[in-house]
């Protein structure tokens, strides 16, 4: 390779008229005059590429921010909260001294691209980025979403994302304890693959993104830098080198679980040992991204020396370097003298580690090629100043007939005949089939502390030994309630994934999110997102849960097609016991079913009206979150005091859904009565919030009865766990063989 | 019967994480002077035809559109003596 | 006093905390190993632990069985060391031809994780002597490299000198021949398996069963009749 | 620098899910006429040093030792030409 010119800051000064393919980077004009602005000279070639890559959508949130600032601005008081939104990931504080960090992200495109290597690539992100704030990651979920379940695509897409998943979380160590997996055709050209990840620490253990002390050194660990994920970058390498080398810069990053691996248990003994002052992740824009973050959130000035980065491939320019999304490596700001020891332990676990560079006393990040300047820039231009957009937002126009396309008008099965085929066609269809086949692929065992996992109604895990203190994870989204009404919709995920935590008996404490969503230029499209965000930020005000991070994917469509609004929440709880858990499984015989909550017809954005109709309109489900935090209040006391030895909350598919779960776990039947003032109909598909099941040994009953009572909760005795079968008394029953071949059979069918 | 030989490998600025630790293991075995390892598949077929020219591009097809991921890999096709 | 079990890491290794977590619930004291160094610390027996050692490649097992540590436990395994080898480590002692046979891709192709029924066939072993033969336990099967295949001469072997130590029931989850789920070399001290009897150690965690405890009791129990 | 070749494939009487996958595969896709196929493993190692008798040796072994499980496994070397 030789050098035509290398674009240093001196160059750039004297060549002011240079042409630059800023447009080819995704920036406009106005962003770019910005930049020249901020620098006082054109930007060089290095310098181009950092505010590109930090100033788009993905690294800068420009369209979503003014929207996001609501999470804080109306952030309940939360005396868990430890670290807020800004960092990799909130913190929040769990008692006895443990702090619990989490967050999910979404890795979408890639993984429509090229399934494994997406997903996996997907789940190392996530993983790296609570292991930067100090923590031990100890689970992970993986919400997900496809297209049409017998959609021939699927059969490519599922499949490998699933084997990504997998592959790479398996190869953690990392026990996958929670998701989802719906289908929908509006995912069909854009599935939506999130990853979320909880760990731990005590308080005093929790390490920021931050690069201050002058003189100490900046180290890059980890994987080897290649040409991973800068496609774009291209443009401005072909124009300052002439390249002799591959010209073909990936696509796609390819994943290495097992250096990822590697990576968490040194770093983890490096914190142990308290080295670092400053710790950050690399992933979306890499370098660019690492230093510019660390140096603004420190005192500003940084010095990198970017020829010693360590390559895998020597044809790497140094706007390619900057830009390249290489995984599994992680930047540290580490005090000199304890250099060695850091080299040490990352020599112990096979880690490379390299000095690249040192916080400086200035306030300017400069980075040098062979001793030349290519960057001198204020990093916080570079990381915190990027574009902010008011887009224009409008309701569509469409909302209107859709919401006027009642899902109550339906045709309701008229005989007892009917209803039971239509429960059978409910439970078997892919949205509510069994997962298993899917969640049989991880590894839920590892670690040894998983106390509940899927299909359990939210994911435990055990994080003291002694005391038995846990934490729980449940994510929840419904694109279908959110399409009909999206701030409606971002409260019912909210209230979904809080009622799930609350009924394993884990009191809810903060949430975390991600908002997928389509192209933000679409005026409809940001409605939704602006809705969305509003409802979510006004559920967690309500219920007392702080959002403590998350993350936007825009620009999920195919062609003109936005995907349904569809966001995902993410609720973590805490468990004082873990030995106080509520399962779903109905085990006892002759326990007692109580339904708690009201029951109203309630059919817009169902499952029955999605499996048996093919319809989606109407208005979802009525939000009342302070019923949803009494509801949690009830199913949490009632599980601390051994009151209930079962609890599954109900949700899309209804009662008989959730029925036919917690039966065919527990190898348990079930007689259900209708209750007086129900239609059997409603009584079984209403998919009304703020409603679970419980079963009630029969020595609790009238102290769980009157606790209902007193607090003001609806509760309804609906029958009793009893026999082989689910009988719907007066009306019919169906074997629980019938219903497992039912419910399990759909998924295998369809994809193995 | 024909046997024809696909060979897969991951594109060369693709990460090869097995061929690196491959690599890596060697010297500690005692073995030097390996300067490179890539890891790749091989798909043996037999083919119950004669290989003819429509028969080689049907494979080739095969190869580019379900043997090999495109995206991170290449292949050749090769007729083996029988 | 107490014996001390030990319990080896690799890079990758994966379920070394659960196995020293065992190992104690057992009554042991759990020592870690790791994999650079020759030195066994005195353990009284070895667990191999599962996980992904080097990240499976190239194959499960194969290159950690080139370890420093791996050349101490090799000889003195054949001299009568106790030694268990779960899911990796079983891989680890068939690459090490401790133990006949070779772990292969399950026949389905996908990573498996289920509560699986074994039955244990010989209760004789170091590490399954608190068992009794014919006992059908539960215990988590979690692998993706699972198939145990062995020559048909091989195999009638195992089966004529009772080295089938565990077989698969309710249906062979992997398509491991003749149902095998895990073997002992001839001496008895050496006992591979894929499932993780350490993943079933306390009654709240996992599946809840405890059926696995059985294997760390039964090498206690051993040692200190020794 | 010169490339040796080391074709792994599970021996004959070892059954190879993944192979048999792909044949299953393939008349859905619309290939007829492939009898068999067999997934093996393909090492492509780049030699520092001329590939004389002594090295073809070495690398002989450490296929025999390390690349290859010869339990279920063959193998063969070949010397590419550069
Ligand atoms: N939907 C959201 N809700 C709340 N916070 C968000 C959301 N999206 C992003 N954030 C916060 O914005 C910050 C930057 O996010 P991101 O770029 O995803 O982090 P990273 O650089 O670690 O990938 C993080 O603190 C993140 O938690
Ligand atoms: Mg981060």
């Amino acid at each position: 390779m030789t050098i035509k010119t290398l674009d240093t800051v001196k160059h750039a000064g004297g060549t002011p008229e240079a042409e630059q393919p800023w447009k080819d980077l995704g920036l406009k004009e106005d962003e770019y005059a910005r930049i020249r602005e901020i620098l006082g000279r054109r930007p060089t070639g290095a310098e181009l590429a950092m505010y590109s890559v930090m100033w788009s959508e993905h690294c800068s949130y420009k369209s979503s921010k003014v929207h996001l600032r609501q999470f804080g601005e109306k952030a309940p008081a939360s005396d868990a909260m430890l670290v807020g939104i800004g960092e990799n990931a909130g913190v929040v504080d769990v008692g006895q001294g443990y702090a619990v960090t989490f967050k999910v992200e979404s890795h979408n495109h890639p993984s429509y691209i090229e399934p494994y290597q997406g997903a996996a690539t997907g789940v190392g992100g996530i993983v790296r980025d609570i292991l930067a704030m100090g923590a031990r990651p100890v689970a992970v979920v993986d919400p997900l979403r496809f297209g049409a379940a017998d959609h021939p695509d699927t059969k490519r897409v599922l499949p490998g994302v699933v084997a990504g998943i997998g592959g790479y979380g398996n190869c953690l160590g990392l026990p996958n304890i929670g998701g989802e997996v719906v289908f929908d055709a509006c995912y069909q050209g854009n599935p939506l693959v999130n990853a979320g990840c909880i760990g731990v620490m005590r308080h005093e253990d929790i390490h920021l993104a931050k690069a201050s002390g002058p003189g100490n050194k900046v180290i890059l660990y980890g994987a080897r830098t290649g040409g991973d994920g800068i496609g774009g970058v291209s443009v401005l390498a072909s124009e300052t080198f002439e390249s002799t080398g591959p010209a073909k810069r990936p696509a796609v990053q390819v994943g290495d679980p097992f250096q990822e691996k590697l990576l968490i248990e040194c770093t983890l003994e490096i914190f142990g040992e308290k080295l670092v002052a400053g710790i950050q992740d690399l992933g979306g824009a890499g370098l660019s991204c690492a230093t510019s973050e660390l140096a603004s959130a420190g005192s500003g000035g940084m010095r990198v020396e970017l020829d010693t980065v360590p390559l895998r491939d020597a044809t790497l320019s140094p706007e390619e370097i900057l830009m390249s999304e290489s995984q599994e490596r992680m930047c540290a700001v580490v005090e000199p003298d304890k250099v060695a020891r850091f080299m040490e332990i990352c020599e112990k676990w096979d880690v490379i580690a390299t000095v690249i560079g040192e916080v400086t006393e200035g306030d300017r990040l400069e980075i040098f090629w062979h001793g030349e300047q290519i960057v001198d820039v204020p990093p916080r231009s570079v990381a915190h100043d990027g574009p902010v957009y008011h887009r224009p937002y409008a309701r569509p126009e469409w909302q209107d007939a859709l919401q006027a396309d009642d899902a109550s008008k339906l045709p309701r099965p008229a005989t007892a005949a009917e209803l039971r085929e239509q429960v059978l066609k409910l439970v078997a269809s892919p949205n509510q089939a069994s997962k298993a086949w899917i969640t049989d692929q991880y590894d839920r065992f590892v670690q040894g502390n998983t106390v509940l996992a899927q299909p359990e109604d939210a994911g435990m895990v055990r994080i003291d030994e002694e005391s038995n203190l846990g934490v729980a994870m449940a994510t929840d989204g419904n694109g279908r309630y959110a399409k009909l009404d999206p701030y409606a919709g971002a409260q019912l995920a909210l209230a979904e994934a809080y009622r799930n935590v609350a009924a394993s008996g884990a009191k809810p404490l903060a949430v975390s999110d991600c908002l997928n969503f389509g192209s933000p230029e679409d005026p409809g499209v940001m409605w939704q997102f602006a809705e969305a965000t509003r409802g979510l930020a006004d559920g967690c005000l309500r219920l007392g849960t702080p959002v403590t991070g998350g993350n936007v994917s825009l620009y999920n469509q195919t062609g003109e097609t936005a995907i349904h609004p569809t966001p995902v929440v993410a609720v973590l709880g805490v468990i004082d016991d873990v030995s106080r858990r509520t399962p779903i499984a109905f085990e006892e015989e002759g326990q007692l079913l109580y339904l708690l909550g009201d029951t109203r017809e309630e059919f817009g954005g169902s499952a029955w009206s999605q499996v048996v109709h093919n319809h989606l309109g109407g208005l979802p489900p009525a939000v009342d979150l302070d019923r949803e935090k009494l509801l949690g209040e009830i199913l949490i006391s009632a599980s601390r005091d051994g009151m209930i030895d079962a609890a599954h909350d109900l949700s899309d598919g209804g009662l008989i859904q959730a029925v036919t779960e917690s039966c065919l776990r527990g190898g348990k039947g079930a007689r259900l009565v209708v209750p007086d003032g129900l239609d059997t109909f409603t009584f079984l598909f209403s998919e009304s919030a703020g409603r679970a099941v419980v079963a009630v040994p029969r020595s609790e009953e009238l102290r769980f009865t009157d606790m209902c009572g007193a607090r003001g909760l609806p509760v309804t005795r609906i029958g009793v766990v009893d026999g082989e079968e689910i009988e719907v008394q007066g009306e019919f029953g169906i074997a629980l063989g019938e219903l497992r071949t039912a419910h399990e059979a759909t998924i295998p069918g369809l994809l193995a | 019967m024909a046997r024809v030989v696909v060979d897969v490998m991951l594109k060369p600025e693709i990460l090869d994480p097995q061929g690196q630790a491959v690599q890596r293991a060697l010297p500690r075995l005692g073995f030097d002077g390996i300067a490179d390892v890539r890891q790749g598949k091989r798909f043996e077929l037999e083919v119950a035809e004669p290989v003819d020219a429509a028969a080689l591009a049907r494979i080739h097809e095969m190869a580019e559109t379900f043997l090999a991921n495109t995206v991170i890999e290449d292949f050749i096709v090769k007729v083996e003596e029988a | 006093m107490t014996s001390r079990i030990g319990v080896v890491t690799f890079p990758g290794t994966l379920d070394d905390r659960d196995s020293l977590r065992a190992a104690r619930i057992a009554g042991a004291e759990a020592v870690p190993l790791w994999h650079r160094d020759k030195d066994l610390k005195q353990v009284d027996a070895v667990v191999l632990a599962g996980g992904f050692s080097y990240g499976d490649y190239l194959r499960a097992g194969a290159i950690s069985r080139f370890s420093p540590v791996m050349e101490t436990i090799i000889e003195q395994a054949k001299a009568g060391l106790p030694v268990l080898g779960i899911c990796n480590g079983f891989q680890i002692l068939t690459e090490s031809h401790l133990l006949p046979g070779a772990m292969l891709r399950n026949n389905h192709l996908h990573f498996i994780c289920r509560d699986q029924k074994l039955r244990v066939e010989n209760a004789e072993t170091a590490w399954t002597a608190d068992y009794s033969a014919g006992q059908e336990i539960s215990v988590p099967l979690k692998n993706i490299d699972g198939r145990y295949v062995a020559d048909e001469r091989t195999l009638d072997e195992l089966e004529a000198e009772g080295r089938v130590a565990f077989r698969y029931l309710d249906g062979n989850p992997n398509g491991s021949l003749r149902d095998i789920a895990g073997i002992t070399n001839a001496a008895g001290n050496v006992v591979g398996l894929m499932p993780h009897p350490e993943h079933a150690v306390e009654p709240l965690i996992g599946t809840g069963r405890t059926d696995g405890l059985g294997f760390f009791t039964s090498i206690l129990k051993k040692l200190v009749s020794a």
